[in-house]
């Protein structure tokens, strides 16, 4: 029985640390601001130059001058500061994020990361992606264990326009959760979602892993 | 006598807009927004732009507005994927895009606005933004070059100002608005309030008055949100994002 | 929960200092500097320090204490001239010295806190700053490769700070302390005022909490002017430098 | 008969134009503000992080936290604003400064200056003059014309070390006003201090110059 999408984020929360500071992509990320445990103080940011996200408005109380990095309308907090998109990427660049989560195409046995394009369709652009997966202390990507098609997306080599090199820490997937030892592999798969069998994801994974149930 | 303020945005403008000129637009989606220079340049009717904007606005706001009518030729940007039209330009090849990483965007206008030729980043190191890129190692890791951008107009928008052009903006508002000031070889800005030189505290000013040429008082500020994202009234506090 | 609030300046260096380090030290001149923290690093007798810091105090007072005490090695400094046991110690071979440009040290520190490994700067070239060091044209002008900063420890001086670590600097106190604030492996403030969280306005805080590792609320703050220089009362109100 | 100081800055206050953002060196430059034409609006910046600067405070009202590059207590005005000396050096090394005017030990021929330490003697430091003559619009020098032994001080190339090379725009000593009609030279003499004569100042200069009096 596979991992919901709230069971995800669930997983994802359990790596934050009190006193964390965290950017969460769009997508499934972000469900994870919600399934922080109680009693830990954890800050998160959002890339166009906020730290200190609250949740979202009262209806009827958006401010159109205070958005998210997914152009959503939020509030702040007591401990917010607001500041400069060139200054929120010194934080992210400078190594002063904790922790990003992000959702992700594909991911390689050596740690790379697409999930800004895919040619041929509509380049939208990598947005602040590619300056999260090289800066952030610690990187997680949380995404769905194959395609809608059934291909594996923990691949040997990612085959889609890469975001980034040797960078993911951890992939949690709806099946169960990998880790690498360290940045660059190798990979380990170290949890299984509940009734999912070693069987099971070993044949929907393309990666080579090592078992560390 | 040094005079920054003028009228309306569209006699700020004059003299200053001409056809295939580059030009820096403050704000992040529809958020902090020049809007009232946008229409005055929308008015002007100047053509073959280059925009280096993080986003190009919506189909119809924004840049939007700009790229509807003809008047840019390429966008600079790290995410354009909110925008049918430029969707539709870009494939018929009739618009030119360079994308950059949304930070590496950030510091390159940065640096042009601070006098630093290039500057070296991992962002992007062993991906399509690095290639054909110099590359250097510190501390044992890679770095990519990238090099500073300036405009020949930037156009941003603040909260309140001064007549001397002292700026403060207001909470996510301010994103690429401060950089873009710095690195415009003339800078027009607007606010939705102006106050006389003194009514602003010096500690608190985010964009000294030096970077900015030219002034004016918005109005009709529209202000429009891309994603409104409430919860009920009474609804539990949960953060969100 | 997290909580970022020490008891003095000495608890807050309690397992944080240690022989050999690196320190970067805000202020300019004695305006801006961290005296709480100077105090407890005397107290503390850590030895063999390297300081970045633009000036070195004066002999009786800030940094200056600590290199009457011994306890400096090597200072990373733009303007050291008003210190006579600096210079005696210097010439001794006593203590080792590295010489920046102002701005290039201020944004070598800048590059430090933001990840940038290296930037390239017109400043300097053609002079004994860019001896040895990587050049670069951009658009036909000669630019010097310099290298970003970082420290093992950075203590800053603030005005008013939370309980968070949000700062907000008071007037020309600000200077360096911003850039190391982001710079130093572990950071830690001291604030003439410390409130609750939610005390200062988000729009003005200069730098955010997650900067900020220790905070202490500072006292019996001696603030000593170098040079003062006034007019007298009812004196005409020339401009001054 | 040779200028003042006083006359050397009111010299060096006629380049400053309406609107002008301004540094001033300490020592002669630090008079130049005295003299700027009454109706001009003209900014003076300091690099340790303020633009705006007012006159030295009232006997008493000094502020410790309010002091200009030279260290000196100082005030504000309604148009002051604050920021880092990072921001200051940014301002500064971007090109914002339409005129830097400092005092010089040495500049040649081509523009070079040399201000900051003679060998032998104590390393004092740089401070912000090779961000100031690299960054600055224009770049103008008041100094005496030669050294107290008599010494030149405008040579064919300096002896001393380098602040930066093909930087000055103008130099103003006490016998008269040298401009160089493009960074790097030819320098042209283009006026005498009164009583000063052709003769007088080519025997007291090493550098090569054109008269255009």
């Amino acid at each position: 029985m596979a991992w919901t999408r709230e069971q995800m984020a669930e997983r994802a929360a359990r790596q934050i640390e009190d006193g964390f500071y965290v950017n969460l992509g769009i997508g499934i990320p972000t469900l994870v601001a919600n399934a922080v445990p109680e009693g830990m103080t954890v800050s998160f940011q959002s890339e166009n130059g906020m730290l200190g996200i609250g949740p979202f408005p009262y209806e009827g109380e958006e401010d159109p001058d205070l958005i998210n990095a997914g152009k959503q309308t939020i509030t702040e907090i007591d401990s917010t500061s607001y500041f400069s998109s060139a200054d929120a990427f010194g934080m992210i660049r400078g190594g002063h994020m904790d922790l990003s989560i992000l959702g992700s195409m594909q991911v390689s046995e050596t740690g790379d990361i697409a999930n800004w394009t895919v040619p041929g369709k509509m380049v939208k652009g990598m947005g602040g992606a590619m300056d999260l997966v090289a800066g952030a202390k610690r990187v997680i990507v949380i995404m769905e264990h194959t395609e809608k098609s059934g291909a594996p997306k923990l691949l040997s080599k990612c085959t889609l326009p890469l975001t980034g090199t040797k960078v993911v820490d951890m992939v949690i997937t709806d099946l169960g959760v990998f880790a690498f030892e360290k940045r660059g592999g190798p990979l380990k798969l170290v949890e299984l979602a509940p009734g999912v069998t070693l069987e099971d994801i070993t044949a929907k994974t393309e990666a080579k892993f090592d078992v560390a149930l | 006598m040094r005079n920054k303020v003028w009228a309306d945005a569209e006699s700020a403008l004059d003299g200053v807009v001409k056809d295939g000129m580059v030009i820096m637009a403050g704000g992040f989606g529809l958020c902090g927004i020049p809007e009232n220079i946008i229409r005055a340049l929308l008015k002007a009717g100047v053509k073959d732009l280059t925009f280096i904007s993080n986003n190009c606005g919506v189909d119809d706001f924004g840049l939007g507005l700009l790229l509807a009518n003809g008047q840019v030729k390429k966008m600079i940007s790290s995410y354009v994927g909110e925008n049918k039209l430029f969707e539709r330009l870009y494939l018929d090849g009739k618009l030119e895009l360079e994308l950059n990483p949304q930070g590496t965007l950030a510091e390159r206008i940065r640096a042009g606005g601070a006098g630093i030729g290039g500057f070296y980043t991992k962002t992007g190191v062993g991906t399509v933004v690095a290639e054909g890129k110099p590359t250097r190692e510190f501390d044992g890791e890679t770095y990519v070059l990238e090099t500073g951008l300036v405009a020949d107009l930037a156009i941003v928008k603040a909260w309140k100002g001064d007549k001397e052009g002292n700026l403060i903006y207001r909470k996510t508002a301010r994103n690429f608005n401060p950089m873009m000031a710095t690195a415009g070889k003339v800078t027009v800005a607007e606010v939705e309030e102006l106050v006389d030189v003194g009514g602003l505290d010096p500690d608190q000013i985010h964009t000294p008055g030096l970077f900015v040429d030219r002034i004016i008082l918005g109005h009709d500020y529209e202000k429009r949100i891309e994603k409104v994202t409430t919860r009920p009234k009474g609804a539990a506090t949960a953060e969100a994002r």
